[in-house]
């Protein structure tokens, strides 16, 4: 273990994300048709684009849960379409897709913890994870069929806060939360970046997108769209970290 | 002892077999060609 | 490797241990095979007659394995449906485990719960069928190591079939004939293991063993190859 | 050959093939069917021998095949390993069901009857479905690279089957104080060596002019699934083109 973290440490000096014309296909069909893309280190994405963009696959891609057709494909210095350093890669990204990969019949906490048992961290961090959510005190013992849409949503956002990835790949993070929950996830993708590390997301809420990216990147049929064509970014706010 | 009609229910059994599984394959084989483009034909020979 | 596979293992029977499947549908499903087997195979029960007693009484081992292949397809496939659902195998998969880790654990899951259903349903068999026990020792061991060897192969075989559109039917088609030689180990050893008499007496148990050793060993080498998504 | 004047899957090589065996089957069948001698306790029927342990011998041969590329495919990950272990196992199954039917028309004259619950008999048939179902998880709605590889992993496992079918008399035989039905106890000489001899060549030359012609209707399948990508990607890309966001 310890000797691959050491070899992906060559990796810092590396892009965190760089993708040359990759091609990727869901069933035959092409979901990325091409999309070369470079994202530094410390940086935050906003990935936008319609319906079928092919947005989830990227991120699905940059996670190693799709092959690579072809084009090449590294991720914190790591080739994703290179089985042997799967886990490698996995240990540096963590994805929060629609699914919410929680085991619907055991509670809050038994979900998170035995997250956190199974990436070797301390289970002292769920309680904190799940006060940065903060999910009421009362849901914690609660199964999570028992819980909200947007509760369940929290629950899966303390899941990457537990892990604590080099990347982050949010795909529809701000789906079915309220105000409050929507804040909470801009807080937590720059406290991210002020940890460093690097953020890619999507959203179809443009505003609250492009207000906390530090770019925007568009796809559209499944590559990206020139930075020349996109209108001409608004006004950026200074991002208030705490 | 005459068993014929085993023997012979055995090697028609065989050549139908083997026999309607080749007829498929040659037919699968020529209608994939002719849709296959032309410069993608080429097989490993 | 091993902590990582008990929690797990550990994970699966508490989701169990919550909903109660096996326990509240597959144990009554198996109970009713059961009977109905009876019924099926000498109808002349009900009249107590002597021919159909002892015709029972030899089949009884075959039916109680035949049962046992049906609790493990239900084990099987409610072991990947957990993870099915709400995509938590990709969960499982960007977390820090080892694929070998993720096998042992299910198959240690389906062990414990395969095991336990056929305590249940070996009592209620002998019972049912009014078996004479020769060797407790002999059915005791033939009951683990087919529960391993199950769970072994039938892991192994749920991932081969996970994610498709019809994961239980192909896992049926898959798994039933690769558990045969399991299904005919352990019925002639618990044979032996009822009725006594038989000259190679642990020949079958130390096979089911071999078996369960094999495809534990199968299962931890190859499973990463059948988990992974690219 | 220019790739324009390829119409069909046939090639100089299949064509000796195909030509060997249209040529030796009139002898193999004149020698098994005639000039063999009918056995002293089998009669007539003992002529079956000469279809059925060939294609024991095929089917055994085209599973081997389907173990090896698999294995291989998983250590090289080129497409043309798991397109060889499908063509094989389809030709296996192919063969193994002309084997079953044989066995069980050479069953009934010999034993008196068509199934015997013989452990060779039974773990053929299981061997048979073992490969239908590694045909179904071919045909599984996943990625091609990921069904690629289960399919190969399954390839390796599906072997045990034919190992047990091999080895279940001996098996049985230790465990199991009992008959054991065996038809080849017929003593495979003189003209008989020769008519099997024959069989063996038609079977596995036969079989051979299969694999290749499945290896290259499943390569040609794969060929046209890749025009169709490329022709989607091109469609994808205009498709980005001409729609620009706002």
């Amino acid at each position: 273990m310890a000797r691959k973290v050491s070899k992906g440490s060559e990796g810092l000096f590396d892009a965190a994300v760089c993708f040359s014309s990759v091609v990727a296909t869901l069933n035959g069909f092409p979901a990325l048709s091409g999309v070369s893309l470079e994202v530094a280190p410390k940086e935050i994405v906003f990935l936008r684009g319609g319906n079928g963009a092919g947005k989830s696959t990227m991120l699905r891609l940059c996670a190693g849960l799709i092959p690579v057709h072809s084009g090449s494909a590294r991720v914190a210095g790591v080739d994703v379409s290179d089985r042997s350093n799967r886990r490698l890669l996995r240990s540096k990204v963590e994805l929060l897709g629609h699914e919410l990969g929680l085991y619907e019949d055991l509670s809050v906490i038994e979900n998170l913890e035995f997250w956190a048992d199974i990436n070797r961290v301390e289970r002292s961090s769920v309680r904190l994870a799940l006060e940065k959510v903060a999910l009421p005190e009362r849901t914690y013992g609660l199964a999570v069929s028992e819980l909200s849409a947007g509760q369940k949503r929290r629950c899966s956002l303390a899941k990457i806060i537990i892990k604590r990835p080099q990347i982050w790949l949010l795909d529809e993070p701000y789906a079915g939360l309220d105000t409050g929950g929507v804040a909470i996830v801009d807080s937590l993708i720059t406290d991210a970046r002020h940890a460093g590390a690097t953020c890619i997301f999507t959203s179809h809420d443009q505003k609250r997108g492009q207000s906390i990216a530090d770019r925007t990147v568009e796809l559209s049929g499944g590559e990206i769209v020139p930075t020349s064509t996109l209108p001409a970014p608004p006004q950026k706010g200074v991002i208030n970290a705490e | 002892m005459n068993n014929w009609e085993f023997v012979i229910a055995g090697y028609l059994g065989a050549a139908v077999g083997i026999g309607s599984y080749a007829v498929w394959v040659i037919r699968r084989g020529r209608r994939l060609t002719q849709k296959v483009p032309v410069e993608r034909r080429r097989f490993l020979d | 490797m091993l902590s990582d596979a008990w929690r797990i293992a550990v994970k699966d029977l508490t989701i169990e241990l919550r909903t109660r499947l096996l326990l509240a549908q597959v144990a009554p499903f198996s109970l009713i095979v059961l009977i109905l087997f009876g019924f099926a195979v000498s109808p002349d029960l009900l009249v107590e007659s002597e021919a159909a007693r002892s015709l029972i009484t030899q089949v009884a081992p075959g039916l109680f394995w035949v049962t046992i292949l049906f609790v493990c397809l239900f084990t099987i496939n409610r072991s990947f449906s957990i993870e099915a659902r709400n995509g938590a195998m990709t969960s499982l998969k960007l977390s820090a485990v080892d694929a070998s880790a993720i096998y042992l654990g299910k198959v240690l899951a389906a062990v414990f719960q395969l095991f336990v259903l056929q305590v249940f349903l070996g009592t209620v068999a002998f019972a049912l069928y009014r078996l004479p026990l020769a060797d407790f020792g002999m059915l005791f061991v033939t009951a683990i190591a087919a529960s391993v060897a199950l769970a072994a192969i039938g892991v192994l075989y749920g991932a081969v079939s996970f994610g498709s559109q019809t994961p239980e039917t192909l896992n049926a088609l898959l798994l039933l004939p690769a558990v045969s030689p399991v299904m005919l180990a352990a019925t002639r050893s618990s044979e032996i293991a009822t009725f006594g008499e038989n000259s190679v007496a642990w020949g079958w148990a130390l096979l089911l063993i071999g078996m369960a050793a094999f495809y534990i060993s199968v299962g931890v080498l190859m499973f990463e190859s059948l988990l992974e998504d690219s | 050959m220019k790739s324009a004047e390829i119409t069909s899957t046939k090639s100089k090589t299949t064509t000796v093939i195909g030509y060997l065996v249209v040529a030796m089957l009139p002898i193999y069948l004149a020698f098994g069917l005639a000039v063999a001698e009918p056995h002293s306790e089998q009669g007539e029927s003992v002529r079956l021998l000469f279809v059925h342990v060939p294609s024991v011998l095929v089917t055994y041969s085209a599973f081997l095949v389907v173990l090896f590329s698999s294995a291989m495919y998983l250590r090289k990950k080129t497409p043309y390993w798991d397109l060889l272990a499908g063509a094989s196992a389809e030709v296996g199954v192919v063969f193994c069901a002309v084997l079953l039917f044989s066995g069980a028309v050479w069953g009934r004259p010999t034993w008196g009857t068509y199934w015997e619950w013989d452990p060779r008999m039974t773990s053929t048939a299981v061997m048979f479905i073992s490969y239908l179902g590694y045909l179904a998880v071919r045909r599984m709605d996943l990625n091609p690279t990921v069904r690629s590889r289960r399919a190969a992993v399954l390839g390796i496992l599906s072997f045990v089957n034919v190992i047990v079918v091999h080895y279940s008399i001996d098996w049985w035989r230790s465990l199991h104080q009992g008959r054991t039905f065996d038809q080849g106890n017929v003593q495979i000489e003189g003209w008989y060596l020769f008519s099997f001899s024959l069989g063996l060549a038609v079977f596995t030359l036969s079989g051979l002019w299969l694999l290749i012609h499945r290896f290259r209707t499943l390569y040609l399948e794969r060929q046209l699934d890749l025009v169709d990508l490329d022709s989607a990607i091109a469609e994808r890309k205009s498709e980005a083109k001409t729609k620009v966001s706002p």
